[in-house]
């Protein structure tokens, strides 16, 4: 998707459809994906981003080949991996934006052990989990957010049901201590794109979950559409315990902003401070270093 | 020429032979001495027993020498297990008789016993500084001067701790009184200074420091890295000394990340580099293939422990070197490294960023536990002379730019993440066309990119001075070695030219790609090949089988314990 | 005797050309046929094009067959991609008149328009039976018997949607019935039916359901598995049938899970199985190293697909071998099978329990995407003449058991978790002694457990049937194959030795531990030696140079696509 | 530690030591660790547990050498794999005991990918993870749950401080679903003894967070026994939001049993069950099954 922006001839208005590439996305027709490529190019108008300095980073599945499809730089790495490669990518160029998209299967069940450290670390990167509650790209098998057992039955690695628990995105975020956390669903196009712009906003850690329908193999756009419902306006966010209560709320899907800390130092602020604090004014270097090895 | 090699052995802990072998390794050091030091671990973390080998002579020393000269044993344990290795003509026992009782067999050896034990408690009423009281006696007993050990002392102890310093110098004092007042020697080892070379500029490092002061050295700014031994102290270098530098190092989850990190902080732009060991790089093959597929440089150090699993967690084997070579499904082409020494490890390390750079790759660094844990002077580097490679620049905005542009050499410009007006693009794990989209379903262009991989490191063979060779121009018997068994091979091969047998060696730092013609060369030059190695199997025997039309023999070791010098020795006369 | 290979083409999705190749093949099969299938997918979950070929003989057939004698084109893409693969001497062309312009040169095929959409659209009312409108083309072109086209599609649907069986059946007659009124056959390819093979005892199964079929018949207990293409298939077959056979199936959450679950059930005495492809062996290296230190059972299955990294998903290499082989860090040998067809599928995957059980190993069994995904009817299992092996097992309690006991064949007995009394043991990745106890500090045994294992391993080489001859007794090229491929070897190596070239070959199933002994004997039997391989580096290649006196040369293909007879024909050729 | 129970002739009861090895534990004297191998070995002795019947799985590190040191089967494992190794043989053989224990590097650092997933699939298994917020064996880096930023100073890894944000094991445990969720101090033996018996009875995953200090590189001794303090008795332990609550509390450390949920199905009743409901009455057979494919 080589597409070029001719350096000083750019547009004075970048629209959202200069944020796409070339290639055409190799998503089924109505897949949730479409409407979260859609917001994320929102987003960049809105926000007028740079794309020289974005990188999109994913790990593998149909919602990891999310990069490709727009015009900015992107790494779609290996399954499940998407956070340290995007946490390398934050360290090593801190101007540089992060953005982190993927599934659930990804996120959730092979990087799984990454999720809590780049957390609680608060890498500033903005992480959409892209959420259809199955693993798409291999054909529909159950993942650790699949929720209806009535689908599950349907894949193919679960025809006679599953009895696992099924785990909460949002519950997780606020447990690793993430410093900014919200719900959104890809069927509701101007709530998902205010998400994310305030996502992308964030300086920290911010993840969004994505509910987005995976319409091939585990159609739940039916069975959600009903059980969301906006988070209330007098919700406090930044009250991480409350965030929690509404995380683990039996009765709603709630949709929104549940937990902001815009406080917390970055991990890049984090490792600046170290840079400063070591020098301590005079600047190092390895030959003083090394005076200590003589 | 004086060439002394004392052991010594005792608890783990705070009196621990550790620090006294330490002292006298940097003594000796302060006189000029070249020194070579050998050290094991208990499995426990406090107790167990502990060993320093040092060996010290004015002139070069290249291994750890044979069995000890001297051996210096602080409890009966290090009796009980390390009598054996002293030399039987003529070794010197020297041993804590408030705690060691001796075997009636002393196989000819001189044993001085001293009351270490009573000293320390009697008369420094301290009985931690046990391994200073035996500092001293060793002081006395050979002619380490005793000035300099006291120095060492100072320095180490002087500015965070000064009673401790007067603790320790008493002690040190009190075992050199004694031995001189009590003991007649009956020996005739010996320490001899070399003032000469004690004013020509050295640092004193282990090869972990080693490896990385030469990332620093390389402008390292990225170490992603999880804790593992014998890697760790890397790490611990880094983590002190980084920030100041400008860099950045971060501990990550696990060795899956740490790869992570250092693939992402590449593609940015950055200088990265990991530190593991074998399980370690077990865990990072998905990541390796990766690395090898998007073609981004990375340093992965891998300081090889006696493996398979766990395995001898302590100990030295070079049995990484398959995995290093073959590891990732599919055909992943990589360089493949491994410094000989402690002067290596930081220069070949600085040789690695340097590769991964020129060639948009992965290198893989191997070292081993003994150069980890061995301290050694070298020469101080000449940073100002220092020279880096830099990958190769796409600068220029161009509207036709492709990131995997399909070049003759192979090596494609980079446009850095973060370049004005792109052209954009998206590196893949998947099979990709040049600019860099997915290709999954052109199996041509999947071959032509195969290809471009494959030329690209295959050339990285004839880079020079990743070799070293020993002995005569035409030999009997020529050796092949690899990893930190050089100092041993080197000098097994004097000996053995010495007493009139033609012995070539070729030891290699660069394994992939081999560089076969270089090999080819050698192999005209004997009548006869054997391949001298630290593991099972023989791994780099079987890669020159694989790759050349050679059939050398083999000479393996794997019992987690380098090669002396004696067992080359013995080994290589079997084959002439 | 009939050989007639057919190929469909179109968009991926609900008029599918796959489930047009699907009802070919089980027509051709009832036919008492043989067949062999070739599928191709799009990287796009829907839409993208799918191809499928099928040869069907009423005689014996080893592979894909050469470029395809009937290519049905169901879109313009499909004709625009394919085209060019139809056989140039009178090939025959069937084609969607509605959505396919021709380009002006047809390179002398027959080419028969037909208006597949129309018919569908207009006489069917409905766009997505365009698929089976194709089926009654073809069964009307080329004497595909309609009635048992029908049959099969009744025997799919019938239960479940009889009203998809009508329509079906009535697309079906509608292109059977405009072929026979509007095109005049102007070819000379004909399908014939063998009536006496349709009454042996088949099954059609794919290579995936083959696996699963020989891990049940071998008594799995525990399956383990993370999803994975083209391995998947594997684990839904389990998932489906396994509880009802006793056994339980689990999807974990990564591939190091599940070698974890699969080496912590072989401990429990479970026999216990993973599958997965590149990427999942590749994070499983660690967990195998485990495995072989600790001594466990384990049957992993590795379908291959093109590597390295996330490389080409969908399609076929045989490039595993040196990951399956050296993978780990240290030596860590281990038995590595690769069957070469649908029928070893299932009984190789019999043999690797038995092999895994015996040897106390894992085992990893290397099949690849075209396996995996090809449907083959194969002679049905005689379950009663199944011969399984159990691990040794120490089953009475003796105060003096040791699990790791150094015995001469290396094999020690096993005491099962749960046995009453003990001796209780826990067993560890570091190295151990007999009793399994940590033995970090002790060289010599961890030397000598390694070369239990490594002795243990190298015997299996001796274990027969795991490899087969083609050709004359003396040859003056002798070829050993591994994988896929020996079907079109095969093949070849026939028409070879028919044309007059004295042709061998030797297709090996065990890779690991080499059988060296029999490539010795095979090589005495030829003038030259050739390796033919999937893979860009020639894996198999380099492992008989690196462990055997031989320098074979190469023959390889490395851009997903497998060997075709004609190719391989043609390289040997070139050799002899 | 090949210590034997001659057959037929076991003792008529069995006391705390006769479950000891002849290994003696390599663990540094005042390691919290001795305090957990002492109260297992009481709780079996309590319970007058089948050796026999008892494996003891774990990773790598000081913490995870303990299966040596008890006298049953025992499996040492790789670092951060104990959580699906024991579900390997708690699948294959539903009548063997599964006790897990490891270190907080080893279960959330290296393993954190493996925890949530045990514990939402309810595993037939005690997880006890010793807690020493460092990594003792490869000589004391900070580990995820490093709270203390003056012992972190002294770590060789972090000499110039951390701003990770630490994690919470006993609000994990419960964020993934475990059925049992309770904390301990190693130098509390009596009510660790206790807590660890009521786990080991649990039907399902039962996990335990033993704060279990390292003497040698992080000795929190000092500063954790003023911030502990029991659960108060009117905790309800069938809430699981309450229990959340508890966990986040910043005052208190609170020690004691968090949640139970004895009734959920576990792992093992899940496969039971399958087999019964795919059995359906007659036995399957493969020949059966092959039928299908003829
Ligand atoms: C190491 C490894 N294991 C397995 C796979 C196969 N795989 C590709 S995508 C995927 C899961 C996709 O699910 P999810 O992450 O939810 O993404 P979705 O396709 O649903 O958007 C799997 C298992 C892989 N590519 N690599
Ligand atoms: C794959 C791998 N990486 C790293 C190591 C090195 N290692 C051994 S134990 C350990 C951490 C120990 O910490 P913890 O799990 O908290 O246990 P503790 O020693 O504190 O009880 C590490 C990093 C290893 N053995 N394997
Ligand atoms: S399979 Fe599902 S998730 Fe994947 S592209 Fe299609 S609809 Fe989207
Ligand atoms: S290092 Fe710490 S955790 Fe390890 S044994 Fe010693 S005190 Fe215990
Ligand atoms: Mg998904
Ligand atoms: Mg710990």
């Amino acid at each position: 998707m080589a597409q070029t922006m001719t350096a000083g001839s750019e547009p004075q208005v970048r629209k959202a459809k200069d944020y796409r590439s070339d290639l055409d996305p190799i998503w089924c027709p109505g897949c949730g994906d479409f409407g979260v490529l859609a917001a994320v190019s929102e987003v960049f108008a809105e926000q007028q981003v740079n794309p020289d300095e974005v990188v999109i980073v994913s790990g593998i599945g149909c919602s990891s080949r999310f990069p490709g499809f727009l015009s900015c730089y992107g790494f779609h790495s290996v399954h499940g991996r998407a956070l340290p490669v995007a946490t390398g990518v934050a360290l090593a160029n801190p101007k540089l934006k992060v953005l982190v998209v993927g599934g659930d299967g990804d996120g959730l069940s092979i990087g799984a052990g990454h999720f809590p450290h780049a957390a609680r670390r608060n890498v500033n990167l903005t992480y959409l989990l892209l959420d259809n509650e199955i693993y798409g790209l291999t054909k529909g098998q159950i993942s650790p957010t699949t929720t209806d057992l009535s689908l599950a039955r349907k894949a193919l690695s679960s025809p006679h049901g599953t009895w696992e628990q099924p785990i909460n995105p949002v519950g997780l975020a606020l447990s690793y201590g993430a410093s900014y956390v919200a719900r959104a669903y890809s069927a509701q196009r101007k709530e998902l794109t205010s998400v994310i712009s305030r996502a992308f906003r964030h300086q920290g850690f911010s993840f969004v979950q994505v509910i987005s329908p995976c319409t091939t193999f585990y159609n739940s756009y039916k069975t959600m559409t009903p059980r969301v419902r906006p988070i209330e306006e007098d919700h406090n966010i930044h009250d991480r315990n409350g965030a929690l209560m509404l995380a683990y709320d039996r009765k709603h899907v709630w949709l929104g902003e549940f937990y902001r800390d815009p406080d917390r130092p970055t991990l890049t602020d984090q490792f600046e401070h170290l840079k400063q604090l070591a020098v301590g004014g005079r600047p190092a270097t390895l030959e003083a270093v090394l005076d200590r090895y003589s | 020429m004086s060439d002394l090699v004392v052991k010594v052995g005792g608890e783990g802990g705070s009196d621990s032979p550790t620090t006294a072998g330490e002292f006298i390794t940097s003594t000796a050091i302060r006189e000029g001495n070249s020194v070579f030091t050998l050290r094991t671990f208990p499995a426990e973390i406090k107790g167990g027993l502990a060993t320093y080998q040092v060996r010290m002579s004015d002139g070069a020393v290249h291994s750890q020498g044979d069995g000890p000269d001297v051996l210096c044993c602080m409890n009966q344990e290090s009796y009980d297990e390390l009598f054996r290795e002293l030399r039987p003509d003529g070794g010197v026992l020297v041993y804590d008789r408030d705690s060691v009782t001796l075997d009636d067999h002393l196989n000819g050896c001189v044993a001085y016993g001293v009351p270490l034990s009573s000293i320390a408690a009697d008369q420094i009423k301290e009985r931690r500084t046990k391994n200073m009281v035996l500092l001293g006696v060793v002081s006395a007993l050979f002619g380490l001067p005793l000035e300099t050990l006291k120095q060492c002392v100072q320095d180490k102890f002087g500015k965070r701790n000064p009673d401790a310093v007067a603790l320790n110098h008493a002690a040190m004092e009190a075992g050199h009184a004694w031995t001189q007042d009590n003991v007649a020697k009956r020996d005739s080892f010996g320490f001899t200074s070399n003032p000469a070379m004690a004013t020509v500029r050295r640092i004193v490092v282990d090869g972990s420091e080693a490896v990385a002061i030469g990332a620093a050295a390389a402008k390292l700014d990225v170490y992603a890295g999880y804790p593992i031994t014998p890697a760790s102290d890397i790490m611990h270098w880094l983590a002190q000394h980084l920030p100041r530098l400008g860099g950045t190092m971060i501990q990550t989850e696990d060795e899956i990340s740490a790869l992570g990190v250092v693939l992402g902080a590449s593609f940015a732009g950055a200088k990265s580099m990991t530190a593991t060991s074998g399980p370690g790089l077990s865990l990072m093959v998905e990541m390796l293939g990766l690395g090898v597929m998007a073609e981004l440089p990375a340093v992965i150090v891998d300081a090889q422990r006696g493996g398979p699993s766990t395995g001898l967690p302590t100990k030295c084997e070079n049995g990484d070197l398959n995995l290093a070579v073959y590891g990732a499904h599919g055909d992943a082409p990589k360089i493949v490294l491994a410094p000989a020494d402690i002067h290596d490890c930081l220069h070949d390390t600085i040789g690695a960023f340097n590769l991964a750079e020129k060639y948009q790759t992965p290198v893989i660094v191997l070292t081993d536990q003994s150069m980890a844990m061995r301290t050694q002077a070298i020469e101080r580097p000449d940073l100002g002379a220092v020279k880096l490679v830099t990958r190769k620049l796409q600068k220029k905005h161009d509207p036709h730019y492709k990131r995997y542009a399909l070049t003759a050499d192979g090596i494609s410009p980079v446009l850095l993440p973060g370049s004005p007006g792109g052209p954009y693009y998206t590196i893949t794990g998947l099979s990709h066309d040049e600019e860099g989209n997915p290709a999954t379903n052109d199996g041509d262009l999947g071959a032509a990119m195969m290809d471009k991989r494959g030329r690209k490191i295959a050339s990285a063979r004839f880079e020079s001075g990743w070799s070293r060779l020993f002995g005569p121009e035409r030999g009997q018997l020529g050796v092949i070695g690899w990893g930190s068994l050089e100092g041993a091979l080197h000098e097994a091969v004097e000996r053995l030219n010495a007493a009139g047998t033609a012995i070539r060696a070729l030891h290699l730092r660069m394994l992939s790609p081999l560089p076969v013609e270089e090999i080819e060369a050698f192999a005209a030059s004997v009548d006869k090949l054997v391949v001298l190695e630290l593991n099972y199997s023989g791994q780099l025997q079987r890669i020159i089988r694989a790759e050349m039309d050679l059939k050398p023999g083999l000479i393996r070791k794997y019992d987690g314990i380098p090669f002396t010098p004696g067992e080359i020795e013995a080994a290589l006369r079997a084959e002439v």
